[in-house]
């Protein structure tokens, strides 16, 4: 009945349809075919990678729940916890950008709901082709209004993220959302099916056809024309319901007698299921007559794997399956009684008083195949700076204009001002510098939260590059005036089935781990996305770091935007001139090549911890670090994020601390890592001198903020000379002019 | 005073609200559940932002059949104070508690930043505390804030209290960042006891938050209340 | 019985339609040049349960002006049939 | 020729509408106990300038499919009536 070659229709091999085969002892039935290939599917089993995710480091002393749950968890202190997760959802957005953002969003804000966790914070990292290309233009714009539509009616603040445009992600975008919540330490939820007999109750939307294979068919292979075919199984978001569903929750948590609670993603109540009694040792017996669903005639398949949105997973005290369906109906939500925990460890599958299915948990999960896929090395592009002219100094404000005004490092506003940033209240630093900062109500203390990724030096050498993400994110928290604790991550990488992929894959994961190890933040969870490749091209190694940061004083919140006229302009860290891999060599030369920055991991903590503890003792008004576009696009963002009457500033490049010669066009921006631009009041200049000396830091002090004009020197030769209001109007215009909306 | 705040399915400013008025009023707001028949005794009602019934069909369309509208009519139609934030300022548009309609922004994008607003009317409870001409500056985190006055036109103009402008005061086009109809970011009914607007106080009413202009509305309202010396 | 009601949602005329806006200037970008206007409204398929056709169409004109149009800007006609 | 157009986009069948879902519950909660569902879809009036009636037809079918609808989750119908 199955056909001869029945692993096809599931998307397995062969040699796993064997295993499944070996575990049950017999062949499977078609639903529990169904279920090993959505469980089996490398976005859900990680079978390519989960024998490589264990070098992350992962344990740390703030660490309440690290990998494994639907979220990680840091203690905040006094109680409170902080969950938080990264998830992708790449090729969904690919089909249909709205809904496949914003079910993203909805799928992120799930996973810390089932935390027992509120809601805080949205952060989103977006990658596409360039926007001269009006498919890509269509992504933006569709990803962007998903992302908002979910969040903003959801009531949860999108406060950060990064977009990047790369001819790599034409074929491939990346849409990854981030979300951060808080709980009581005490309250904490865990998806887990613990105690036989327990009622498992399924509440929130009804069961629809929404997504069938989603994870399988989706998310797990590499992308082409078969996919266009797969629109059918595009899932439709509904964020009013997942705001109810948010609600009903937390009212159930609170009632005491809630056991453990998963939400409904990728694979639907198959992968609900057999985690959470996979995680608790237990088994279900579910019994499909009692789904509620959208649509008659659905069949005990689909109703498995649909991925329908808004849904929960609740095991719960007998005797409160009553209150619990109560609570639901009240906020207009489905809720039903569709099986109970038992001691079997089986997922028992029963529909019309047949046994449908039959599978031991861990057959599903744990006992999925684990790949340890053949990698080989990929010879990457040289760079060869003999064919590329030093700038002159009268190419610098060309060619700053130029950057500005380019939508890779153009301003990002017309992407969050359709972000909610302030619900919640909470919001002290929005969008538009280094990281988010949100105060805790009640409390002294906050948070701050950024999410990077550079692919392009992951690309030129994922070592470095898997390194570099994890330090820029770690800085942008501490430039913030916050201390770095913990991250979570998503890899979005090529196909895996192609050697030179899980070598940039398995690079990327030992960057990574000697820089949490370095700085001191271990990883909490993540999310890995494969096969982002599209008729053989493959996207660069693209690792994204959300990094969570704690200030201890929420009045340590710093900017990136100089703050007063007259303060004095100070450069933590030494400047080595790479250009490798930067954003400048790309816009103006169109060349990606040569290794990227190097990263002295210690030089980067000392850097970062000189930076905190000047901004702890009061030393500093704004910090911003060099990121992409090196020095002078730092120095230029600050002066066009500055309050009113301190848009300017005038600095003599003489005084920037290098490690040797440099070329002018290295100088001013190439991308080395570990630099942080600083202002402080003339009378901090010793106070700080004597604390970057202390932490053995560079500190170069390189002229003084001012209003009006970007000026720059090098001894009395003049550099830059530019009104900060025509490059702000350049800046500001990037994306808008790119979008086509303004001239 | 006693303040309310109306929850509705799909609200998301009600938390917010809450905590506004517990900083300015320092006593706690009344949830008022939507399917609720009356308002517990509250002297002012407050209709949060957010998206009631997930903004499906039309803002506010939906909410404004709730059973709870009906005591706020009444409340209203007693003298009762009302004001609506955002969408409770488009349930209150959809209830005829205040005149005309909302349509999407002009630029069809949900707006998300701070805006500058000139106090056009500070003879309403909501608005005594600010001087006329007065400029302040509040966020604003809408997708429908297009308001129109009724098509045929020919019923009275609004009594407006707030106008987008520039941070000079002046109101030109360039400040008006939804095409709202003269400017205009909230308004009143006749009375004055009724307001509604489309910016976000309740979240720039802290320093720690980057604003302190969103106390001024519960201000007013105390202020109105003590003269009334009901207190 | 069971009938089907169509219900078109328009703005009075006179009324800006930013959407209809927006869409005739992306056709006219897109090369549709002949474009010179776009109205944008809703359209509203029910399913309803009424004893009558009058009852149906009670209910439906009912339940337009209550709910599916707004009376300040929109206007509302609507189509009734079997199913 | 000027021509008008009325296209009517609705979702596709299976597709989920929350729109339609939570219409529907509210014309129920409001006593319109008779209304058993509800689909929410487009309708749009299209002016235009096109030499003949195939020309017409042709650029809406075109914009309808480029622009008008989203073919992923949504199919359109059209009529086309001379000014
Ligand atoms: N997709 C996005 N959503 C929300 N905020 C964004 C997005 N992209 C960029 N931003 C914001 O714009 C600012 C600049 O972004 P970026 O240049 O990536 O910062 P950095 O270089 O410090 O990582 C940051 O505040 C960032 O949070
Ligand atoms: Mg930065």
């Amino acid at each position: 009945m199955l056909g001869d070659r029945p692993w096809e229709a599931v998307g397995l091999t062969a040699e796993e349809y064997r295993r499944c085969r070996d575990l049950l002892g017999r062949d499977p039935s078609p639903v529990e075919l169904g279920m090993f290939g959505v469980m089996w599917s490398e976005h859900c089993s990680y079978k390519s990678s989960k024998l490589h995710l264990s070098r992350l480091p992962s344990a740390g002393p703030g660490v309440l729940q690290g990998p494994g749950e639907n979220a990680g968890v840091v203690d905040l202190g006094d109680g409170l916890a902080l969950a938080f997760k990264i998830e992708s959802h790449n090729h969904p957005s690919a089909i249909e950008p709205v809904q496949g953002a914003a079910t993203g969003v909805g799928g992120i804000l799930r996973d810390i709901i089932t935390m027992g966790a509120y809601p805080i914070a949205i952060l989103d990292s977006l990658r596409f082709g360039p926007i001269d290309q009006p498919r890509n233009r269509h992504l933006l714009a569709g990803v962007v209004t998903g992302v908002g539509w979910y969040g903003n009616c959801f009531g949860c603040p999108t406060v950060g993220g990064e977009v990047y445009f790369e001819p790599v992600y034409a074929g491939n975008p990346l849409v990854n959302a981030f979300c951060a919540g808080v709980v009581r330490r005490d309250e904490i939820v865990r998806g887990q099916a613990q105690g036989p007999g327990n009622p498992v109750l399924l509440a929130g939307a009804r069961t629809g056809r929404d997504g069938i294979h989603g994870a399988s068919l989706l998310a797990s292979r590499e992308f082409d024309e078969r996919a266009e075919a797969m629109r059918p199984s595009v899932q439709v978001g509904d964020p009013f319901l997942g705001k109810l569903l948010l609600e009903a929750c937390l009212e159930a948590r609170a009632t005491g007698s809630l056991v453990g609670m998963n939400d409904l993603g990728a694979a639907g109540l198959t992968s609900a299921s057999a985690e959470t009694a996979a995680r608790a040792g237990t088994g279900i017996e579910l019994n499909l007559d009692r789904v509620p669903r959208r649509e008659p005639g659905m069949s005990a398949y689909e109703v498995m794997l649909s991925e329908s949105q808004e849904r929960m997973l609740l095991i719960v005290r007998p005797g409160a399956e009553q209150a619990m369906i109560d609570i639901f109906t009240r906020w207009g939500l489905e809720a039903a009684v569709i099986g109970q925990v038992t001691a079997d460890g089986c997922i028992r599958v029963r529909e019309g008083g047949r046994v449908l299915a039959e599978v031991p948990a861990a057959a599903l999960t744990r006992e999925a195949p684990a790949y340890s896929r053949p990698a080989r090395p990929a010879a990457r592009p040289v760079l060869d700076l003999t064919r590329i002219p030093d700038l002159t100094m009268a190419d610098v404000g060309p060619t700053l204009r130029r950057l500005l005004g380019s939508p890779d490092l153009g301003c990002r506003e017309w992407v969050y001002r359709q972000y909610d940033q302030l619900v919640g209240a909470n919001t002290v630093l929005r969008p538009g510098s280094d990281a988010a900062v949100l105060r805790l109500k009640g409390r002294p203390g906050g948070i701050a939260l950024a999410v990077d990724g550079n692919g392009r030096h992951c690309y030129l050498d994922p070592r470095t590059g898997g390194a570099l993400a994890v330090a820029e994110a770690a800085r942008n928290v501490t430039v913030s005036g916050a201390r770095p604790v913990a991250l979570t991550n998503c890899l979005n990488f090529g196909n895996p089935e192609r050697p030179e992929i899980m070598w940039e894959f398995q690079e990327v994961i030992e960057g990574m781990a000697a820089a949490c190890r370095a700085l001191g933040t271990p990883v909490t969870g993540g999310n890995v996305s494969f096969y982002n490749e599209t008729l053989g091209e493959n996207i660069y190694p693209t690792p994204v770091v959300g990094m969570v940061g704690l200030l201890d004083d929420i009045g340590h919140a710093t900017g990136q935007g100089f703050c007063e006229a007259g303060d004095r302009i100070v450069l933590l860290g030494e400047t080595g001139g790479d250009l490798g891999g930067s954003a400048y060599l790309k816009i103006c030369h169109g060349v990606v090549g040569g290794p990227p920055p190097a990263l002295d991991l210690d030089a980067e903590r000392k850097v970062q911890a000189c930076c905190r503890e000047a901004i702890r003792a009061g030393l500093v008004r704004s910090a911003h670090d060099c990121a992409d576009g090196g020095l002078a696009v730092a120095l230029a963002e600050s002066a066009l994020t500055a309050r009113e009457g301190a848009r300017g500033f005038t600095v003599d490049l003489a005084a920037v601390p290098v490690r040797g010669v440099l070329r002018l066009d290295g100088l001013l921006l190439g991308e080395t890592p570990s630099r942080i631009v600083v202002t402080a009041a003339a009378a901090a200049l010793p106070g700080l001198r004597e604390l970057a000396a202390r932490h053995g830091v560079a500190a170069g002090v390189l002229g003084q903020v001012t209003d009006g004009r970007l000026a720059m020197r090098r001894g009395d030769a003049i550099v830059l000379d530019e009104a900060t209001d025509g490059l702000a109007a350049i800046w500001k215009g990037a994306i808008p002019c790119a979008m086509g909306e303004q001239g | 005073m006693r303040f309310g705040v109306v929850v509705f399915p799909g609200s998301n400013c009600e938390r917010d609200c809450f905590h506004w008025v517990e900083q300015v009023a320092g006593r706690p707001a009344l949830p008022i559940w939507h399917g609720q028949a009356d308002l517990g005794g509250v002297d002012c009602v407050i209709l949060p932002g957010g998206f009631s019934y997930g903004d499906y069909l039309r803002p506010g369309a939906i909410a404004r059949l709730s059973p709870v509208m009906r005591a706020v009519q009444e409340h209203a139609a007693a003298g009762g104070l009302v004001l609506g934030i955002c969408n409770g300022f488009q349930i209150l548009l959809e209830a005829g508690l205040l005149p005309g309609a909302v349509l999407r922004n002009r630029s069809l994008k949900f707006e998300c930043r701070d805006v500058f607003l000139r106090v056009e009317d500070g003879g309403t409870p909501f608005t005594r505390s600010c001087r006329p001409g007065q400029v302040i500056r509040l966020p604003i985190k809408h997708a429908d804030g297009n308001y129109r006055t009724a098509a045929a036109g020919g019923d009275a103009p609004p009594r407006v209290l707030f106008r987008y402008c520039e941070a000079d005061g002046r109101i030109t086009a360039g400040a008006n960042p939804n095409g709202a109809q003269d400017n205009i970011a909230g308004l009143a009914n006749r009375r004055g006891n009724v307001v509604g607007l489309m910016p976000h106080p309740e979240v720039s009413a802290e320093p720690v938050l980057g604003g302190t202009d969103g106390r001024l509305l519960l201000t007013s309202a105390l202020d109105h209340w003590k003269e009334q010396g009901e207190c | 019985m069971r009938w089907r009601a169509r219900v078109v949602v328009t703005l009075k005329p006179g009324v800006l339609d930013p959407q209809g806006e927006a869409t005739r200037k992306a056709l006219n970008g897109v090369g549709f040049a002949g474009v010179e206007d776009v109205r944008v409204g809703k359209f509203l398929e029910v399913e309803l349960e009424a004893a009558s056709r009058e009852a149906a169409e009670e209910m439906i004109g009912e339940m337009s002006r209550r709910l599916l149009a707004n009376p300040v800007l929109e206007e509302f006609r609507y189509e009734l049939g079997s199913r």
